[in-house]
């Protein structure tokens, strides 16, 4: 689908956590090409003296009612704006960019990781997904219970979810890195499982030095700092673990990504 | 309406609004959002002799209506550049100008001449402005002698219309213009960014992984054009403003000021057809303000 | 609580938040907003040997998180300072720095020479670096001879605290602070304004009626920093960072690159108690971090 | 007064003619201070891309009510916002900035001038006034009748009122400088009188001219680019029409202004 810039509505606008809001946008066309990791970039009304837009990944998409929802944590000055938008309002969106998750029909379990706001693609995921029979595994981490964005699509898909909580307030205590090192660590057999990782960046190194050291396959999405958003800065460099021949040392979060296999890059601060 | 044209030696644009070096890609980042043609011209991510991977990241931050990159002139190497970039530039109607560099008078020649072969380029731009590139960049930029000697080199190998690229970190730029003027550039564009730097007060780390980098953006805007007004003043070939141009308004201050065209490059990046809008703002105001060409406007400054 | 306190040659700031030259008049503009002597100290408007008028209206503009100025040093000349000025001055607790400047090495060092009876004057720092004063400005502070002889000349006649404050207009402007440090400077700032220009496209007329003027505010902050940072690397003696600094955030930044002490200019135009605002927040930052004293965020900058 | 700086809760917006809004403010300090000629600067709320304040004159002060009117003309970038403003928002306000019409109470005639959006001091002069016999003359030109700022005041206070628009849609058509012009004309004797004036620069230069020409004292205030408010910047430079002795050939329109002797001072485009 080509790329462009609209204007969306906003249709809806909801409290999904404490600190997290979830923006409903009128975007038929989007609404039927998004998959899970593309993203939009959006211009903060209200904030002319922020230069760039901000990316926010499609959470999901209502194909019939033509419209797409994004969760937006509040981190700072462009999210803290975007988070008070209202219906009425229009976004200046630039979409869809970047590529998606990989899914192979054959695959018997996906297991999804997120930490805090990496959440937001993994419900269009289960909506990707939905239909095909694998097991969905999500694991799922926060803060503390009040942190957790939840969503009747775990439920609606059969997702098998399993939660975390720094505080212990809700589901095992601890990061939802370990949670998931125990779950792994109770087969031996992990020839059909794929893990689809988004969140912080410790979590991102934690998951590709598990699934490198289990033979898992993984993806993860990353969350550059991006001026375009659509391959023109060159800003959102990752670096790549290996080199390839031709002397190329770096890929695009927001061309080649923001979806990675998890091998084959690295993760910086 | 409105004549827009343009002189850059013997190249002749259709209007003055081209996309300045670094911020537009190959062409191609931008084709889903306007028709390219519509555009004066394009000028390329640089082109070296050899592929270059970049710098590390991170490589960009937000600063005051500014930005600061340290990409690192990454590109496919001038052999690539032909095969891979070309043919997509080579099927568009507007004028195509390659910016290439080099960390010597000698590379920079190279490159011109692997060039020369391509048909359809319509100038070249050269990039020793540009100052996160470690090797070399900052001291072909400072000099008037290493700057003219760079113009002069290039010189020897094409016939193409050449354009020098300036940078705004000197104590005169006026100086160096002259020199690549004397050199035989047929034209000047300024500025390239200004070195800048900005720091994560909570990790204590530069937010580049260069330390230092580039600043582009409307925080530059009235440091661009001053600059562009020196070089006016100094050289009898013309100047191409760059530097924060956003909208119309911009550009038109500085074709006021006497430059002959502008390059519009992090606006691009927030508003993909930012080029284009400038384009059709000149065409009214033009309109509007009843001027049969450019020529009637540019270099009306009243003292 | 954080020692904040500071060593500038002999002098002891009790913390490094002084207001910048030529923004914060002579104190008493800003003595109904906040307690002045919460301040490490305020640098005064230049001073000049002659009484001086000022430039031509319109002396200002608004840019892009910036501003450009012409105003052309207007003051009552030393004489007069001593008579008008000072007596507010003298009054206050903090450290008053009186800014100089003269059209000749000769005349900076007539200015401080007239100063030195005055008793109570922390420190001088010698403005050499105005870009908008046609007689000498520009050629003081763009050669490093130059620069280092005015340095020279008033060192010769004070014993007080001599900051060197330096143009970012410059090629290099570590060439020329180690030429200051060398021939004398206590301490450096930098940076002075960036040389700018705007133009308003229905007149066609320059913003300002000296056509091009001098950039200031968070635009220039990323530039300022760069400045700072070079300078830093090239002299032992202290670097006060000067440039688009409004919060204690951007403070830090200075700070952690290895500024002594910052100025708070523009900013105070906008928010009155800017400067108040910039120590509190210093204060507040030291406490969270634990920090026992300003040493140990002074160059801590991780690479 | 100290000058400072207030948080001042707006309590009523109202069209006052077409792209001008008046506001209400709550200050009871600067009601109870305000006279003729003293400005406050603002903030402009949701243009943090805005370097500058704004500034406005006090236009009506309520000293029961304890609050301040504004005349906002739409004009450009932050006047645009400012207009916007409704009751419950906030305005941070330096003030009160500048100094007033000096007025002797043996006048016999005050001959006010304004042109467009000059009729905002004029309000608060009226109300200053009163109580004063001296006969009030205002002269008030727009360009069209739906650009007139009408006020209550002028028939509260016995003001003589004579409207001008470019189009004569309302009044005599013209400027109001020839208005005024026919009016002097018509008598010799000029003793008692005072001019205030208040508008756009041309408007300016003639009554400045015909002041001069019949030696009538005058009073203008003037509207320069200002970067503070307050005396710091020395941005807002004045001509004077004779250098002091001193060698001052500029005074402060902020500080020494905005109001000054009509014959003191020069004006620039
Ligand atoms: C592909 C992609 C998808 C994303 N999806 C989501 C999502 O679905 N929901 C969500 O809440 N957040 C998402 N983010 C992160 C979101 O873009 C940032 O939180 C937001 O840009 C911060 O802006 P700010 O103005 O609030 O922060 P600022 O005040 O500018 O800074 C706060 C922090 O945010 C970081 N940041 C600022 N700008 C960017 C940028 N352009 N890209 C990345 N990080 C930035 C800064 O480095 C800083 O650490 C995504 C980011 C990317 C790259
Ligand atoms: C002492 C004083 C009292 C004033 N009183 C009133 C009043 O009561 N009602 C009213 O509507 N207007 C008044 N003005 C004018 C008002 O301040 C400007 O119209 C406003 O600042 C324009 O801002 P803007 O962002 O809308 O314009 P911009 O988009 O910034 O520019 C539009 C025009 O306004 C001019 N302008 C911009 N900033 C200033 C500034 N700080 N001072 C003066 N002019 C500026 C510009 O030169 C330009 O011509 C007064 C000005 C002064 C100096
Ligand atoms: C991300 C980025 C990359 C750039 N890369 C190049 C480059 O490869 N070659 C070059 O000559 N200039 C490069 N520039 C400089 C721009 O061409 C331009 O001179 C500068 O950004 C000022 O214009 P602007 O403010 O409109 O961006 C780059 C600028 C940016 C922001
Ligand atoms: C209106 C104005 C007047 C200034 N006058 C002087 C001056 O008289 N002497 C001087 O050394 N610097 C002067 N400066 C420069 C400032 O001291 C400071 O170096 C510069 O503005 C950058 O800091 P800022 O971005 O915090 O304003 C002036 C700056 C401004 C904006
Ligand atoms: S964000 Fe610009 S290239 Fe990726
Ligand atoms: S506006 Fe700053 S001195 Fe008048």
């Amino acid at each position: 689908m080509s790329k462009s810039v609209l204007q969306l509505p906003v249709i809806e606008r909801a409290e999904a956590a404490r600190q997290v809001v979830r923006l409903t946008l009128q975007a038929p066309e989007w609404a039927r090409a998004a998959r899970a990791g593309h993203f939009i970039n959006l211009l903060v009304p209200g904030r002319r003296d922020l230069l760039w837009r901000r990316p926010f990944s499609v959470h999901r998409a209502d194909r019939s009612r033509g419209t797409i929802d994004l969760l937006v944590a509040r981190m700072g000055r462009g999210s803290e704006s975007l988070a008070e938008c209202a219906p009425g309002d229009h976004l200046d969106a630039i979409g869809l960019l970047g590529n998606c998750f990989p899914f192979d029909p054959g695959l018997h379990e996906i297991i999804m990781v997120a930490g805090g706001i990496g959440i937001a693609p993994f419900d269009l995921l289960l909506q990707d997904v939905q239909g095909f029979s694998c097991k969905k595994s999500l694991f799922y981490g926060a803060r503390s219970a009040g942190d957790l964005c939840r969503s009747t699509l775990w439920a609606e898909s059969g997702a098998e979810v399993h939660l975390t909580t720094e505080d212990g307030s809700t589901g095992s205590r601890g990061l939802v890195q370990d949670e998931l090192r125990r779950y792994l660590g109770s087969s031996a057999n992990h020839a059909g499982r794929v893990i689809y990782g988004c969140g912080p960046t410790p979590m991102l190194a934690a998951l590709r030095e598990m699934a490198l050291a289990l033979g898992i396959k993984g993806y993860v999405t990353v969350e550059n700092r991006m001026a375009c958003g659509f391959g023109a800065c060159v800003g959102c460099a990752v670096e790549l673990a290996e080199a390839r021949r031709d002397g190329q040392k770096y890929l695009l979060a927001c061309k080649d990504g923001p979806v990675f296999p998890i091998e084959e890059i690295l993760f910086h601060d | 309406m409105t004549d827009l044209r343009v002189h850059i030696g013997s190249l002749v644009l259709d209007n003055p609004v081209l996309t300045a070096s670094g911020t537009f890609g190959y062409g191609s980042e931008f084709a889903d959002f306007f028709d390219l043609d519509r555009l004066g011209g394009i000028v390329t991510k640089t082109v070296t002799l050899e592929p270059r991977p970049g710098n590390p990241p991170p490589r960009i931050c937000e600063t005051p209506a500014g930005m600061l990159n340290s990409i690192g002139l990454p590109n496919v190497g001038v052999e690539q550049f032909k095969l891979e970039k070309w043919p997509f530039l080579s099927s568009l109607h507007t004028a195509v100008i390659v910016n290439v560099a080099g960390r010597s008078s000698q590379e920079f020649a190279d490159v011109v001449a692997a060039l020369e072969a391509v048909k359809g380029i319509a100038a070249y731009e050269l990039n020793y402005s540009c100052p996160n590139v470690k090797e070399g960049g900052l001291s072909f930029s400072s000099d008037a002698r290493v700057a003219a000697e760079v113009t002069a080199r290039v010189r020897a190998v094409t016939r193409r219309p050449l354009i020098t690229k300036l940078t705004p970190n000197v104590t005169s730029i006026g100086e160096i213009g002259r020199a690549c003027a004397d050199a035989g550039a047929d034209a000047l564009s300024a500025i390239n960014t200004l070195v800048g730097m900005a720091v994560d007060i909570r990790t204590r780390k530069p937010r580049l992984s260069t330390v230092t980098g580039g600043l582009s953006g409307p925080a530059i805007r009235p440091v661009a054009l001053a600059r562009v007004y020196e070089l006016v003043r100094r050289v009898s070939i013309p100047v191409i403003g760059i530097g924060g141009i956003a909208t119309a308004e911009d550009a038109l201050e500085f074709i006021i000021a006497g430059a002959a065209a502008v390059q519009i490059g992090t606006a691009g990046f927030v508003h993909p057809d930012a080029a284009l809008r400038v384009v059709e703002g000149l065409e009214d105001f033009c309109r509007r303000e009843g001027l049969a060409n450019l020529a009637q406007l540019r270099g009306s400054l009243q003292l």
